[in-house]
């Protein structure tokens, strides 16, 4: 059942992804007061995810507020509270409900900074869960990403593990930009270690999940974890995959991805968003301009098909990029 | 009272407990895990959509919400075909590719379940242009939660509607809750007060008492079917259970939940009926059909098939000749 | 009367004479091609800004429209720097990067304006939010035209400033346009009703009448800062050119265009004023100031450089420990 | 200036692209009663552009309807007009004012005919004119069409020129799927023939432009008559062009970029949307792939850089892709 990771106490070096957000708006909201958190049923009930939980008893409900059912506004909101020296971090509780703040996000908060001469810099966040898995249906499962990859201005991150939830949303508060922040409901539960090191990671920075010579995989978000068991897979049958954590979509890592490439020679790119016009569209278009002469194969896409994400387990089941897939077009690169 | 009057009182009494049951039915199922994804019931809620669906023609176009079963329901949607699609099956009404959430029936007008708090009012305000439009004299109902008065697409919809004289009911369906929070806190305009403003006719009908939602629509419905233009009618309810299936609801004062049965729109529609001279065994014999009926949907969309993704696969687009 | 309060008023009728003359020079600019992209002129509209701009204070905040340059000049911003933004000049208040719809100030709290319709309300919004979590006595303002009171933000905002009792002044500047359409054909409710439905207070003020916004202006000005939470104020005025420059507005009865002048917000202040005892030479110099002014200021503009494109290629985040 | 491309009769062979787009409007309202235009002044204004000029004293204010600033409700009335057996033609002045149309046009729209079995389908068109070169500034100029054709079941076209603009808006109002139809506020003047047979243009061919076997270059929207030129320059230095104007960029006409680069085994592909996630990140990264072995050199892409629109002309005639820079980018592809 969605909706139901029930969230202990969350100071411990091992922290679920949930809490892990959570320790993150606990510090910034404790090192700098002109941090906020709003959304839908934020405060008192904690987010329908529990990520926000405790946050209003020990910040006062001034500081973390519930809104009404009110995207557009909310978003809009978040810019001027931003152009008035604010830090806001907003809770859009779907990433289809992103469908609601684009003027904001889009017209506002990505060309504030530039259209305005550099006069001021809009350091707002919004928060936002992508991903299906869940037989959430087609509004409430899309992956959007690479929409606000496209837009001058915008930076977008996607956390795959609990580690890099707490850093980059330390990291995307504190940046003076606005920062889209796209969590993954898939992942809310899963555990991990959290070091005192992840409190500083770099935007930008992709990170190597695993180490191999025969083809490289760049993926991001949840599709990490499928991409680790397809390796697992692969190398059992002696194909070694090198894997990069992209983290950052927006901006992205490229010398790391051109370092895999010029090790392996075969990148195959894997999201759980629409393959046509995806992501990886862009690293690929990027990696065969910058990485040709490297290349003993084409570059390799793998996301989801082009049709709407369905609501039956059996049809969603195919839909998101499995790692049989994923084995199968690696071994296609590697042929 | 006539015979035919009774006729329809019982049709409407299939309806409400017809979605009492299916959605009782669907809580156990979904326990079981055979209704995947997550689901939003509407019960205690019943009698706004079997009042509602008792007034409105085929032709009359309805758009919904996410709670949306009893609205789907009531405009005639076979409970094989909901079964089936709620559980995820290619005999759904929606082939299972859509589930709760998006239970529709195009030929029957009802437009969609909608997972977006608000769509549901543009939508039915489009539906009601073409109403216009074809100068015929349907109607098209939003039905809306009372969360949904914050989002922007309602207020632009009032709007619209009064200025263009549409053939809209705007029902809302006042149950005092959005997700975990009392409306209240969300949301501060009285509807009566923001339907003045807009110059749109409102009224309120005891969202809990069949007959009193059913002759509040009738008399929105005959209205606007005349030409009058929309109105708005705000039915206000209860909703018993948590936002979704499985949620607790442990932010809401137990006093609240614990009255919640003294407005159960079942009983006092029976005790209504009985009043007016019919039989209890009839009722009996109304909730037994139906339980069999629900049984043997159950048992159909079990025997169902699960979609196929070759089928699903490639199918974003019409297929020229196909609709 | 005191000779401070003589000095005030003599500083609005600077403000009004100013955003006038500015437009007429930009409107000549803009024929001449020195003023590039469009531009929408408030002209005859000049007694709300300037109005509004004497009541606020450095630290309240504005949020404008595509008809902003009254809203940038009367919150503050230089008209050298003015001039130099719509005339594409690095040294431009915006390094020519956003020119008439983006002119702003953030050190005056000139949030910008904006060229999406009813963006203003939202932003003005956040921006309370920041005033009264900070717990300071700071009103934001958002001017928004009559048309934009047809976008669904500005509905959420009306619910979101009640909700939370923000220090926001919502400032209609009613002029019975939207683009080539008068309001009426486009939004249907009236804003007192509307505010009421909302609870909050509504004022109307003669927008021609300089002394009336500013009295009206300051009145909730004062009721915000003193924690009254947010008002509506309407001011009612006309717009005298096209929409844009260049529209030669043939859509518009010719009886209504022909009245305008009667309505010219300058010679009725300027009347008000002899009348309170200042000469009519001291006008007459503030005038042959504000136009040496602007002279320079146009001259300095066209003598200024053309944004460079390899410094504005690469800088679309900030550099960091640059802001 | 804009807004004043002033337009007169529109029954000639010889016509504007607003003429054609006008004169595809009222030929479809001619023949199917259920066709209906709406939007912000599109009725006795003829809109901003004038393109709907004429058709309301011909159709009645019935059948084309101005409507109040309420993009998002207009939007989702399309939807429900729709869903309900009409064929609405919706007018969005700007397309960056898309982004309050997205829950319409992305969550409903695009998904309604699949996540309802097939029941129906949601025959709209939604026109709107992207593109910069008038110093619109940065919210007024912006090219968003790669986000539509990352959406499962929205069809995406961009004519460039009177013929296409007639025949393909006349096959998007007849289509039974929603159609986002991006026009070009700098082509609504431009003149150009309009021939019987353009009545009929299929949605997903692209038109070649011009012949050539040196390189191909792959575009669309107004960019078509900026690369027109260029490779004029470029057939002087003896580099000869293949030119495609895509016309659809969702579908997309892979099978008629293949062709091309099988014969000329280099690509360039040019757009004034940005770079960075754009529509031409989709065309590399498919080429790349499937075409990988007719590859001579690395596919090169030129968009607009990564920032907003900027307002002032110095920055703006830079910020667009020109003429010289797609000849420097031809030559440096074929060096
Ligand atoms: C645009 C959007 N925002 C938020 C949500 C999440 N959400 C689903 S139902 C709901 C509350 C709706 O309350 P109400 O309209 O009163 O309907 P009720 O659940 O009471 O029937 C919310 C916030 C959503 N589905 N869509
Ligand atoms: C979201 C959006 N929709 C449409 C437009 C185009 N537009 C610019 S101004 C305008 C009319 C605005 O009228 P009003 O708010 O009364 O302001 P006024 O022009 O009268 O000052 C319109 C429709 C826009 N800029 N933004
Ligand atoms: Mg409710
Ligand atoms: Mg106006």
């Amino acid at each position: 059942m969605m909706f139901t990771p029930r969230l202990e106490l969350f100071d411990m070096a091992e922290l679920r992804y949930a809490h892990a957000i959570n320790r993150a708006l606990a510090e910034c909201m404790e090192e700098d007061s002109t941090v906020f958190v709003f959304g839908e049923d934020v405060a008192d009930a904690g987010g329908p995810f529990g990520v926000t939980r405790g946050l209003a008893s020990r910040f006062g409900e001034d500081r973390i507020r519930d809104t009404p059912i009110s995207e557009a506004t909310m978003a809009n909101a978040a810019v001027g509270a931003a152009l008035t020296g604010l830090r806001p971090v907003l809770e859009i509780m779907f990433m289809d409900f992103m469908t609601l703040t684009m003027d904001a996000v889009v017209n506002q908060a990505a060309k504030a900074r530039y259209m305005f001469g550099g006069q001021t810099s809009v350091p707002m966040v919004v928060r936002t869960p992508h991903g299906g898995g869940i037989n959430a249906g087609p509004q409430h499962s899309q992956c959007l990403e690479a929409w606000f990859a496209h837009i001058p201005g915008l930076k977008v991150l996607c956390p795959s593990n609990p580690a890099d939830a707490y850093g980059l949303l330390k990291s995307a508060i504190t940046d003076p930009d606005p920062v889209i922040f796209v969590e993954n409901k898939a992942l809310y539960a899963m555990k991990g270690e959290v070091p005192e090191e992840a409190a500083s990671i770099e935007i930008g920075k992709a990170l190597q999940v695993r180490k191999g010579e025969d083809l490289s995989i760049v993926t991001y978000g949840a599709t990490v974890h499928t991409v680790k068991r397809a390796a697992e897979i692969l190398a059992d049958s002696g194909i070694e995959a090198d894997v990069l954590d992209l983290r950052s979509i927006q901006p992205w890592d490229e010398s790391a991805v051109l370092a895999s490439l010029r090790k392996t020679h075969r990148l195959l790119i894997v999201h759980e968003a629409v393959e046509a016009f995806g992501v990886g569209a862009e690293i690929a278009a990027r990696m065969g301009d910058i990485g040709f002469d490297e290349l003993d194969a084409p570059i390799s896409r793998l996301g989801a098909p082009f049709v709407p994400v369905p609501f039956a387990p059996s049809l969603e089941q195919q839909y998101q990029p499995g790692a049989d897939d994923i084995v199968a077009a690696a071994r296609n690169l590697c042929a | 009272m006539s015979h035919q009057m009774n006729d329809e009182l019982l049709d409407m009494y299939r309806q409400m407990v017809t979605i009492r049951m299916v959605e009782l039915r669907l809580s156990r199922l979904f326990a079981d895990g055979e209704v995947p994804g997550f689901i939003h019931l509407s019960l205690g809620q019943e009698a706004v959509a079997a009042g509602a669906g008792s007034v409105l023609r085929s032709d009359d176009t309805v758009a919904s919400t996410h709670r949306g079963h009893g609205h789907a329901l009531s405009k005639g949607i076979a409970i094989d075909d909901f079964f089936a699609e709620l559980m995820a099956r290619e005999e759904g009404i929606c082939r299972g590719r859509g589930g709760s959430m998006h239970v529709a029936n195009l030929s029957l007008g009802m437009l969609g379940a909608n997972a977006i708090v608000g769509a549901s009012i543009p939508i039915a305000l489009g539906s009601a242009l073409a109403h216009q439009l074809r100068k015929t004299d349907s109607v098209a109902v939003a039905f809306f939660g009372d969360g949904a008065m914050a989002e922007g697409v309602f207020h632009e919809s009032l709007n619209l509607a009064a200025l263009w004289q549409l053939p809209l009911l705007f029902l809302c369906e006042n149950n005092g809750w959005a997700e975990f929070s009392p409306t209240h806190k969300q949301f501060i305009a009285p509807l009566d007060k923001l339907a003045a403003a807009f110059d749109i006719p409102h009224a309120k009908a005891d969202g809990n008492d069949v007959m009193a939602v059913q002759s509040a629509v009738a008399k929105c419905v005959d209205g606007i079917r005349a030409g009058g233009g929309p109105q708005v009618l705000e039915c206000m309810t209860h909703r018993w259970r948590g936002h979704y299936e499985g949620d607790p609801q442990k932010y809401r004062p137990s006093e609240e939940l614990e009255g919640l049965e003294d407005h159960d729109p079942i009983p006092r529609f029976e005790a209504a009926l009985v009043e007016k001279g019919i039989e209890a065994n009839v009722l009996e014999s109304i909730r037994a059909d139906v339980d069999a009926a629900i049984e043997a949907a159950v048992e159909k969309a079990r025997a169902g098939n699960s979609p196929e993704w070759e089928r699903a696969r490639n199918d974003v687009y019409t297929q020229v000749g196909a609709v």
